[in-house]
């Protein structure tokens, strides 16, 4: 274990760590752009120069080894007038076009500028101009003049995806980078080109011009859209959220996630939510606030159970947190005695699938936790009793944990032609949905928070359970599948249901900031 | 990009044997593209550089990357006889880009572009490495030593 | 006095087929070097003293010997990728003797124990690609090349690779990228090619002339080769003379010899009794001296280095009193700003950033900090990239500035040329 | 604290001296306004209207490019800065790549406005400016909230103001 010193700070490292490393792990800062942890060293940004002691010329971080006994600093002032210098090599031809450009705000050029830059530029010349706007594909736009060919998001198509689509053309100044003839960048993973680029050449065709960033608030939670659990930052405001972004965990996803993820934010906003509780059925819809409703529609079920629970059917998506189906089973099962439980698995041919990075074919976050319940409470039916009683008119109430995130749900119209069947539908879900809207059957729809909205737990693909925190509220009126289960019961919501964080319950914030009243 | 591009069969010939040639597959990018030029009429269209990546089996991005890096490789049409002068510093000591002014002059055309007539594309080059012969120019593979601009002239008004 | 060694046949062009060659001796060496051990060789190369002559003249023997002791295969590569403006010895070498650098390599490749070896040749030189290429192939039909090499039990293929046009490929890791079929951009070192190189594999980049002259130590003895030339830099080197003398063309002299002789005895001197202005001895990307220094220079790797210039590749550019400096200038940052390969951000930015500012003092636009910023920049390119290009701009335009710098405010306060005869009118340039 | 109370003289107890002198000052003037009108004190607003000095810090103005179109970008800066949180903008791509960026909507609800002139301060292009224009009354509440046409293009700016800063010049300029 070599041990070194850094910036005074002597600690010790892995054999083979890089100086920038151990920068990292000293908790010291240091510039750098094309440095990657995720990619291969690329060396040209020239940032990360730090001095060794014993050797003359200032080396960069990125490709030198920490060897043993090196005192390595990066506060000296050759290294200092190096990283100025550097600074300004990056901008002399960089078009300060901050105003309309989507990065600013989380530029890698205006954080290192305001932190080591030399603030008084001495170029007087024409900038080198290269192509502006350039279509790469259905994600992504590029801007070659803002691009400092940091080959970020070129070594990442190379080595991550490995699909090569970009590359560096042409040589000196006028390098840009591009895709062969702009062909388009259109692999499932190009939204990470986005934010590993440290500038903004590279800008998300999603989130393009539809906030500024420091209008965002970000909330870390995990991405619904498969059963790999991504972690994710989710960026959100007032108006709703408006993106997603990866975390580093290399536990389950390295640095990446994939762009089918990038949609989980769309089905969270008012537009496609089910935002009230509703009852009646087709073009006879009576709105109602969703706890009363839960609370009628559960004494309905609670009747119908006392006269026979086999005439009650419960249909579970994997769509929900562990915490829900754990609520749900207490219920229905242990509480109502129902055995008609079946697990609607929406996509049965490649549930299995795996694009071998990161994308799977089950598309719900909560599978794994789902069975593991199934299996615990003893639920061994089919899909198919489900569909031959619900033809023998076995059954008077249907009861759907319905999907949150309908576009991963192909069958849903289907499938709801076959709950209709069930004189009388209990739909929970957090989306609206026209077909729901066209049941004939008297229906009563409550509507379900997303997971950005909740605490829960999430079990992934390899049984890795997530923890989530609720991040922001979109649709306030919304329960969650627990909330709403509880009410069904007939209990009251109490404040234990949402428990505050422990910090607020030991200093009043009031008096906290202001001091003794 | 409408028409596509193939090369002769001798041409596909070659580049599967240069594949096998080094020790790398993308270390035959480069005389693939040499055979392309000189069957494509001294340039590399878009359209060859995609018929390259599906005979040599290797990312268009690469060969365009190569194609843009190197300057012995046109990425845009030029005239029958491609004309590079030296312009470095010891043909500039001894008027090389005076010549080549000259000869833009006599011939009608402006740096790096095809004359009218299709004859000649005229470009300013880097050192050649014949700069005990100053000024030089190189027409297509033959190097000119020693010019004066009338001798330049005369070359290039013999050429068809 | 010219001592030809390397060039001693060149005037024949028999010298330039293979029974021509052998007539005159050659492969004579080979089979004396089949009968040393590889180490030995290495040894004697290492006591001849030679130097790389590809322009940063790092011992060779030296090099040889860090190659890691193990049985990976390993890669010679003879870089006759000539880019250096003003150099036009390997050229020269190749279209004239190319047995004779075969026949250099195979001894070399021998010693390092390597059983393949590419000659890289920069694309503009398509005779030298033919000329070797036809030697290569008489090579193997002589039994030069090939299994079992003269029975000696040593394999050796070797094959002709062109470059097409990118200075920056005559770097060894520059090279090696393009060998590999990829933009020659120079690879980061650590590691260093003789650990990781031609294919991640140990490599031995060497020049043309090195290689060549390696024939000649092997032949006659480290001793016999250090007689000519002085005690740090043995032996005799090629220098390409250009610019304004009467006889430009290409010397083998012994290290060490005068400056003021090689240009005013055996170049003939200056044309039309013009003065002498400045020399640049190495090579475009070497720092220019001033016609005083040029006068007590000696060609050798230490007194140019104790003037603050270098030997490089042995390009002697001799300038005269009708040349304006800045025009000069211009045309060298011109050259790098077009040849940086755009990997490192110093370099790729600075190059531009120095030719515009040569630009605007050309075209009469230049502030008198310009000349001042000049310098700057160049300041802070040096030994801040991969490679040494940055560097390789940098020092001639400090050079320039520090030692005319009356020639460079003339420029921008008048914006005219202090010397009488303009430079070229880049206002005016014909597009 | 204590106050003290001046109590009234006994002069000032005959008031009708001071009714006089002061109906005289009345008069004085009433008779001036109604002959001499153009040195009168005071103006018959709203039919004739005060105007205030080109730096007076009044109502929004957007400028405008050559071509005629809103200048500003859409950075959003002027709404960040805005301490009242009155300036709404929407933005969207522009078919010029060199514009790239333009709001499609912007608007500010000038009741909420408290006329800092932050947002002039922050705007990177010159393309809003606060104008010597002040009054502001209108029938109902949505005519206070000034969208694009009213903020470039209203009647009394005849076409829009010019901004400073041209991107096509500073292109030319290569900046």
């Amino acid at each position: 274990m070599p041990k070194c010193t850094i910036n005074g700070k002597s600690i010790e490292v892995k054999p083979g760590t890089t100086i920038i490393q151990a920068f990292k792990e000293a908790g010291e800062e240091i510039a750098h752009y094309c440095w990657h942890p995720a990619l291969s060293v690329a060396g040209v940004c020239r940032l990360c120069m730090v001095q060794i002691e014993g050797q003359p010329k200032l080396q960069i971080a990125c490709n030198t080894v920490v060897a043993d006994n090196m005192v390595i600093t990066n506060k000296s002032e050759p290294v200092k007038d190096a990283v100025r210098w550097g600074m300004d090599f990056h901008l002399i031809n960089h078009p300060l076009d901050c105003p309309i450009c989507d990065q600013a705000g989380e530029c890698g050029l205006q954080e290192q500028y305001m932190r080591y830059g030399q603030y008084d530029p001495e170029m007087a010349e024409p900038k080198q101009k290269k192509h502006k706007v350039i279509d790469l594909g259905p994600t992504v736009v590029l801007d070659s003049e803002r691009c400092i060919l940091c080959s970020r998001c070129v070594r990442f198509t190379e080595e991550v995806t490995k699909t090569n689509e970009l590359g560096i053309f042409n040589r000196g100044d006028r390098s840009e980078i591009g895709t062969f003839h702009n062909k388009p960048l259109n692999n499932n993973y190009s939204y990470n080109t986005i934010d590993i680029c440290p500038v903004g050449a590279l800008t998300s065709k999603d989130f393009r011009f539809r906030q500024r960033v420091w209008y965002l608030k970000e909330a870390r939670s995990i991405c619904t859209g498969c059963s790999t659990g991504c972690n994710v930052n989710v960026y959100f405001n007032e108006e709703g959220t408006w993106r997603v972004k990866p975390v580093q965990n290399d536990k389950v996803n390295g640095y990446w996630m994939c762009d089918k993820g990038r949609d989980v934010y769309k089905f969270t906003n008012l537009p496609v939510r089910l935002t009230s509780g509703k009852t009646g059925s087709k073009d006879n819809w009576n709105l109602l606030e969703a706890g009363a409703l839960a609370k009628d529609v559960g004494a309905t079920i609670r009747a119908a159970a006392r006269s026979g629970a086999d005439k009650i059917a419960l249909v579970i998506t994997g769509q929900y947190s562990n915490e829900d189906y754990d609520a749900l089973f207490q219920f229905f099962s242990v509480g109502l005695g129902v055995q008609n439980i079946y697990h609607w698995i929406n996509n049965p041919e490649d549930m299995n699938g795996f694009d071998g990075l990161l994308f799977r074919g089950d598309r719900n976050p909560n599978t794994k936790g789902l069975v593991a319940r199934l299996e615990k409470y003893g639920v061994k039916t089919k899909w198919l009793d489900l569909e031959d009683k619900i033809k023998a008119h076995d059954l008077t109430h249907i009861v759907i944990a319905g999907p949150e995130n309908h576009s991963v749900f192909p069958d849903l119209e289907t499938k709801l032609r076959l709950f209709d069947q069930v004189p009388n539908v209990v739909w929970l879900s957090a989306g609206k949905s026209v077909a729901v809207d066209g049941l004939t059957a008297v229906t009563t729809q409550i509507p379900m928070k997303t997971f950005i909205e909740k605490d829960g737990t999430y079990t992934n693909y390899a049984g890795l359970e997530q923890k989530v925190k609720r991040g922001t509220t979109i649709v306030a009126g919304a329960l969650t599948l627990e909330e709403a289960v509880h009410l069904m019961s007939g209990e009251e919501l109490d404040m234990n249901m949402r428990p505050l964080p422990p910090k607020y319950l030991k200093t009043n914030f009031l008096v906290h900031k202001g001091g003794p009243l | 990009m409408t028409s596509t591009f193939q090369l002769s069969e001798e041409g596909a010939a070659f580049v599967k044997r240069e594949l096998n040639r080094y020790e790398d597959r993308h270390s035959a990018i480069i005389p693939a593209l040499y055979r392309v030029q000189k069957e494509n009429n001294g340039w590399v269209s878009p359209e060859s550089v995609t018929y390259l990546s599906h005979l040599m089996d290797l990312p268009e991005s690469e060969i365009e990357e190569v194609l843009r890096f190197y300057t012995m490789f046109n990425t845009k049409p030029v005239g029958r006889h491609h004309v590079q002068v030296c312009c470095n510093i010891s043909c500039a000591m001894n008027g090389g880009r005076e010549l080549a002014d000259r000869l833009c002059q006599e011939f009608d055309v402006h740096d790096g572009e095809i004359s009218g007539d299709g004859r000649f594309t005229i470009s300013r080059v880097e050192c050649l490495g014949a700069c005990d012969k100053a000024p030089m120019m190189q027409v297509n593979d033959t190097f000119c030593e020693g010019l004066t601009e009338e001798k330049a002239i005369e070359i290039l008004r013999e050429m068809k | 006095m010219e001592v030809k060694l390397l060039t001693e046949h060149y005037d024949k062009p028999e010298f330039k087929a293979l029974v021509g060659y052998k007539k005159l001796g050659g492969y004579d060496t080979l089979k004396k070097a089949f009968g040393m051990k590889p180490k030995e060789i290495i040894e004697i190369v290492k006591a001849s003293g030679l130097r790389g002559r590809g322009g940063a003249g790092f011992p060779t023997g030296m090099k040889w010997s860090f190659l890691p002791e193990n049985n990976e295969p390993r890669y010679l590569l003879c870089n006759a990728d000539e880019g250096e403006p003003g150099t036009f010895k390997d050229r020269m070498m190749m279209e004239r003797a190319p047995h004779q650098l075969i026949e250099g390599m195979v001894i070399s490749a021998y010693a390092v124990q390597s059983k393949k070896s590419y000659i890289y040749i920069r694309g503009e030189y398509t005779e030298s690609y033919r000329t070797v290429e036809k030697a290569i192939r008489e090579a193997y039909d002589g039994g030069f090349l090939g299994k079992n090499i003269l029975g000696s039990g040593f394999d050796h293929d070797m094959d002709v690779y062109s470059g097409a046009g990118a200075y920056i490929c005559g770097e060894e890791t520059g090279m090696i990228s393009s060998l590999e079929g990829l933009k020659g951009q120079p690879k980061l070192k650590p590691p260093f090619p003789a650990v990781k190189g031609y294919l991640r594999k140990p490599t031995i980049v060497n020049n043309v002339e090195t290689l060549a002259a390696v024939k000649y130590i092997i032949r006659d003895g480290a001793q016999a080769y250090r007689k000519n030339g002085t005690e740090k830099s043995a032996g005799t080197k090629l220098f390409s003379v250009s610019g304004n003398v009467v006889r430009p063309g290409n010397y083998e002299i012994p290290l060490g010899y005068p400056l003021k002789d090689l240009i005013f005895n055996l170049c003939g001197g200056l044309k039309h009794g013009r003065k002498l202005k400045a020399v640049i001895p190495g090579g475009s990307s070497a720092p220019v001296l001033t016609a005083d220094e040029a006068m007590r220079a000696t060609m050798d790797y230490e007194c140019l280095a104790q003037m603050g210039s270098m030997l490089g590749s042995g390009a002697v550019i001799v300038i005269d009193d009708s040349n304006c400096m800045v025009d000069l200038m211009k045309v060298i940052l011109h050259f790098y700003h077009h040849e940086s390969c755009g990997q490192c951000t110093p370099c790729r930015e600075g190059t531009g950033w120095l030719d515009k500012i040569v630009t605007s003092i050309v075209t009469g636009h230049g502030r008198l900090q310009d000349v001042q910023l000049l310098e700057k920049v160049a300041k802070n390119m040096m030994g801040r990239t991969i490679c040494a290009l940055s560097d390789a701009a940098a020092m001639p335009a400090i050079s320039f500035v520090t030692k005319f710098r009356d020639e460079f405010e003339f420029f921008v306060r008048e914006g005219r040329s202090k010397v009488k005869k303009e430079g070229y009118n880049y206002a005016q340039m014909h597009h | 604290m204590s106050y003290v109370v001046k109590r009234p003289s006994a002069s000032s107890q005959w008031y009708l001296p001071a009714i006089f002198s002061g109906m005289g000052l009345t008069f004085k003037k009433m008779l001036r306004n109604l002959f001499v009108g153009d040195k009168m004190q005071t103006l018959n607003y709203p039919e004739e209207k005060y105007e205030y000095g080109p730096r007076f810090k009044g109502n929004h103005v957007l400028t405008v490019k050559k071509d005629g179109s809103v200048r500003c970008t859409a950075c959003m800066l002027c709404a960040t800065n805005c301490p009242a949180q009155c300036i709404k903008i929407t933005a969207a791509e522009h078919n010029d790549p060199s514009v790239e960026k333009y709001p499609i909507s912007y608007e500010i609800d000038i009741l909420r406005c408290v006329f800092c002139g932050f947002c002039e301060e922050a705007c990177p292009v010159d393309a809003i400016r606060m104008g010597p224009e002040w009054q502001s009354p209108a029938l109902n509440g949505g005519t206070f909230n000034y969208d694009i046409q009213h903020l470039a293009y209203r009647g009394n700016l005849k076409g829009g103001i010019q901004s400073r800063v041209d991107d096509q010049e500073r292109h030319k300029a290569g900046i």
